[in-house]
């Protein structure tokens, strides 16, 4: 396996790029019209056109896909997140064309992700799942109002096919349960090209933690310990923490949850790296919620935390190698904090922000890991998603990864396009944050932009100064002929530009 | 130059001195203000602190982003200001809201119809863009009018969907 | 100790400010005309003018910056490396003054700062160091001259206040050393404002490596490995690795010299962290070259590779609490390599290369840090040294961190000014570099920017096909008629920009 | 259109057919090629493999950075080419060299006197700046010209210290 084809996008194709580049293997980028200046593309050996910006044209075509496999000689393809990473299909279409599909194998992503059959196999094997509607999946309208009954409300409708939060309705009663059921199937269709949903008793105050497994071929499966997960927002992640605060020192809880983890992946003979995804109620009770074939979003703080590689590992396993590690050779090493950098303004309903990134500094230093795929000068557009970065930081205490995640917000600049910087500011400064004191509601019911549990001083006569002199200088220089030839080196410069572009 | 600064509700009186110095409050302050990298990114020493802020400019107000905190802010000469006062109201307050689209995407549903009464912070339109559905609200009361789309429709950025009069 | 003035600009001073504020203590910055705009500025609490862009108007006014810190109220003050670090007349204006001066007392910046002194106070503790001229210090031209041939050539001429290779001069015959003598102290008066310079052996074959040490109010002193910085031009250090190779598996070896280095530190009642330099020959003998008493440049490989913040001990000790750890917690993990990004022209003789920054991408991902204290749109004078970032990369073995660091100069990007990102690109590639076959005569003597070592294709076709490319796009736009009002997107905006400025 | 492209004295000869092919040495291969973010640096894809590069202009040629590797190139169109070897001789080689201060600084010292003659690679002057001595040197041989500065003198970046004729 000496070359690599990605088959994705943004912050996660680079970041495979640069695990074949450090295994001296060779890459192949795939890109779609909008990304021909991506930094993926830009970063790879070989790059390769695949269609106009929409995914279903571009990241999307499978067929494509393989067929600039073959042609490049690529011998294995690496799906990254989202896209076609959980594709049962892909995964087999890469075998039947002689490629190595980088994850597992197509009979595990089938099994695990059509989320019923995921539950009937677990529960086979002696994990406990959710309450929740089981068997084929797709159930009719009706025999879901029938089941939801008996599960009892709250109740959530989830995607069958789906992950992310796509498709996902929570339900409080029968009466607005027609209604959601249309919307979800709606969403899921859109998503996924698959409307079917299935119920799921919700449970309340619940953590959402998750274990990170590696498998290879020879049937060794270890775990790398467990993420925090539960900052969400309308069920997508915003902020994920390794080792979690509520399992904290409880070292046989998180023993008892990691081998179960692996069970649950030796259930469907699970190769490569995967997610296990637990709901836990405030007894330390826990369900298997799902299961993630695929590298996630945030495995750089278990990567942070457990100085393993999994991207490497990943592609060692698909070489067909035993694991690095055993069990015993993994341990949790201090604490470490993903924010995903969205661009969305979090002032405004979190509404997705596009645009030129104009400008950018990073926030460096140390303890600090910043995975991007954007740079000032590039467009984030609607096609995709609003990821600009994950920022992670580590510290050798939970106390100190939040102080060090503190002052790298604080140095982060964006400008071009909104941010949700400020919210994950907020969250640094919540006081039930920093007590690590909360569940999945927690962003959506007691967080506000507004009046946060901080104490943190503001400083609005400072603002007013701000925007004083910005009018004062406008007001100057409007009154002001400027002198032709002269270097305008003033800051109204770039106001016109603004006043052009938004007005 | 006097100013007279509104910050959420709240009332400065601020005077530029010249370049170096300003009065704040009748306090006389040292101040150094630069724009980073000709970005709407400000930089200012004040007294000998630091700030920097984002400053975006609204309608007829700035968005200012300082340590994490947004604040709505409007400036007025003092001249204004007592024009305003003897007239009575602001212009502003009497003119329609056009909702713009704030990203190309397609209209999901409409939850009001025209005619109808609005409050403020009433969704207006969803709107499913970068694979999610968002909630357009009103930004005050008022009364829904000249629906320019419907559900289905796809609409480019900053195109005007509906107005709230 | 609740406010810390940082005494310094540039990566340090924001290296600094980042210790400080993950410690929860406000920072005061100080800064020239040239600075205000510096990222340290607008990294901190507060922020003082000094005076003009020179730094002896500027960041060398220890009146100035005593000042500002009882003005703003800062109990502390860390003076970073260079400018005032190693100015015991400073660090005792500091006591005076009742600030915390963070670093060692001014005894042993005075007893390490004199290399003459240095030398006779080790040697008494029964360390060895380079044969050369001892005692006072301030020889007569006539006096050096006579010496000179009882040391025997090759030899070194060295700044007796100096650091950093300013004011040193290598000497092959008794014939070319009056000009030389000249010429070092005319260096080491404009650098240091002190002519004063003596000689030492020159250990040919020989290696540079060093010992961090950290010591305490309590008479613990402890020391964290070593650092190899063979790899420098003109005694300036360009690269350095943690730990040696050379020292490699020999625990003995490294015990051995770091037990002298230690020994050293307490030779002079060493306070807080602190470096020890040994020349080291192919046989294993090691001599102290000098103990620098100050934070160090490249102190970060010895953070990645032992997982302590050096800065935030150094804040512990100067506030008299004991050492977070004992020797027997320090350990070395993997290994970590610094590239010191400079904006010089390795094509051109490394000439300094001065403008605004225009664009830059970090690399980042994986087990890489940048320190840097730069942005898009930050201007490089002639005014402070060239240092850019430092780029670092940590790996589980030796070999891994090369091939990060490898793949992190290929994605770095800097445009505006020369830096010598190609030299280390280039150094990387070296089979010398690899095998850890190197001296601190390598880079001057047998590395060339032309023809390396190394066996890595290039690709002179695409060049010309890019310059091509250039060129046609420029005969087209010539060729066209703009028209009015048009966007321009073309290539060649730039061109036309950067024409006007260079032509 | 057509170039002959000169790259450390090795030719190439390129055909631009489009915006999507060029022929290099007999060889048709597909490209794109754009700058990034309006900035000198140029990413090419050609025949699937992506490359970037950064290019500086120079007086009469290109130096192209890529990969780590400096390449000074010349490109001439077909045209340019055939005048100049019927000529025989390119004007450039004529001209004289003025030697410009590359940055602001003190000149040191001036190694050689004007009207010797000197080397490629010689030291013409010695110029001190960011805390360092920097040699500059001569880029080819001739004799040395109109020297406008003396030791101790303060320069400004760019300023014409000497020529070499």
């Amino acid at each position: 396996m000496n070359k690599v084809l990605i088959a994705n996008r943004g912050e996660i194709a680079v970041r495979i790029l640069r695990a074949c580049r450090e295994l001296g293997i060779e890459t192949v980028a795939v890109y779609s019209e909008a990304d021909r200046q991506a930094l993926h593309v830009r970063y790879a050996d070989e790059a390769y056109l695949l269609g106009p910006a929409p995914s279903r044209e571009s990241y999307l075509r499978a067929d494509k896909i393989i067929d600039i496999a073959r042609k490049s000689g690529a011998k294995a393809i690496h799906p990254g997140y989202g896209f076609l990473a959980e594709r049962a299909d892909f995964a087999q279409a890469c075998l039947d064309n002689g490629l190595i599909f980088i994850g597992p194998k197509p009979s595990a992503i089938a099994a695990m992700g059509d989320k019923a059959v995921a539950r009937a196999t677990v529960t086979k094997a002696g994990v406990k799942v959710v309450p929740g509607t089981e068997g084929e999946g797709s159930l009719s309208n009706e025999s879901l109002l029938a089941i939801a009954d008996k599960i009892g409300f709250p109740l959530l409708i989830k995607a069958t096919a789906g992950g992310g939060g796509k498709g996902m309705r929570e339900v409080r009663n029968v009466e607005e349960m027609p209604r959601l059921i249309d919307s979800a199937r709606r969403e899921a269709e859109a998503s996924f090209g698959d409307g079917n949903v299935y119920l799921e008793k919700l449970v309340e105050g619940a953590r959402h933690i998750e274990f990170q497994i590696l498998a290879d071929q020879h049937g060794n499966v270890i775990h790398l310990g467990e993420r925090e997960c539960s900052l969400q927002r309308r069920h997508q992640k915003l902020l994920e923490e390794a080792p979690s605060s509520f399992v904290g020192e409880d070292a046989d809880f998180r023993e008892k949850m990691g081998n179960i983890a692996v069970k649950a992946a030796h259930a469907v003979d699970y190769v490569n790296a995967g997610t296990i995804e637990f709901l836990v109620d405030k007894d330390k009770n826990f369900y298997f919620l799902e299961m993630n074939t695929r590298l996630q979003v945030e495995h750089p703080i278990t990567e942070m935390v457990t100085g393993i590689d999994i991207v490497k590992e990943q592609i060692r396993i698909a070489r067909g190698r035993h694991l690095s590690y055993t069990q015993e050779d993994v341990h949790q090493n201090g604490a470490a904090i993903e924010c995903r950098i969205n661009a969305e303004d979090p002032y405004n309903s979190f509404l997705p922000s596009t645009g030129i990134i104009s400008h950018s500094i990073l926030p460096t230093g140390p303890g600090i890991r910043v995975d991007t795929g954007v740079y000032p000068g590039f467009e984030i557009t609607s096609y995709y998603d609003p990821l600009i970065s994950k920022l992670v930081a580590w510290g050798e205490t939970r106390g100190q990864a939040i102080l060090r995640m503190r002052r790298a917000l604080e140095e982060y600049r964006i400008v071009g396009v909104r941010t949700n910087i400020p919210f994950h500011q907020r969250m640094m400064d919540s006081h039930r944050f920093m007590g690590g004191q909360y569940d999945t509601r927690f962003v959506e019911e007691r967080f506000s932009m507004e009046d946060g549990d901080d104490s943190k001083v503001t400083n609005p006569e400072i603002a007013a100064v701000i925007a004083t002199l910005m009018t004062h200088q406008q007001l100057e220089h409007s009154a002001q002929i400027v002198r032709r030839g002269e270097r305008d080196t003033s800051n109204w410069k770039w106001v016109g530009r603004w006043e052009r572009m938004h007005r | 130059m006097k100013y007279v600064t509104n910050v959420n509700g709240k009332e400065y009186s601020i005077e530029i001195l010249d370049d170096h110095q300003l009065c704040l409050d009748g306090q006389i302050l040292d101040i150094d203000f630069v724009s980073i990298a000709d970005q709407p990114v400000f930089s200012l020493i004040i007294g000998g602190k630091s700030f920097e802020a984002y400053v975006y400019p609204g309608e007829d107000d700035y968005q200012v982003l300082l340590q994490g905190r947004s604040f709505s802010i409007k400036v007025e000469d003092e001249r204004e200001k007592r024009l305003r006062t003897a007239g009575g109201s602001t212009i502003s307050e009497s003119t329609e809201y056009h909702l713009k689209s704030p990203m190309p995407g397609m209209v999901v549903s409409l939850p009001i119809s025209e005619g109808q009464a609005v409050t403020k912070g009433q969704v207006l339109v969803i709107l499913e863009s970068m694979k999610m559905q968002n909630e357009l609200k009103s930004p005050r009361d008022g009364t829904l009018a000249r629906v320019r789309v419907k559900p289905g429709d796809n609409v480019e950025q900053r195109q005007t969907l509906l107005s709230v009069v």
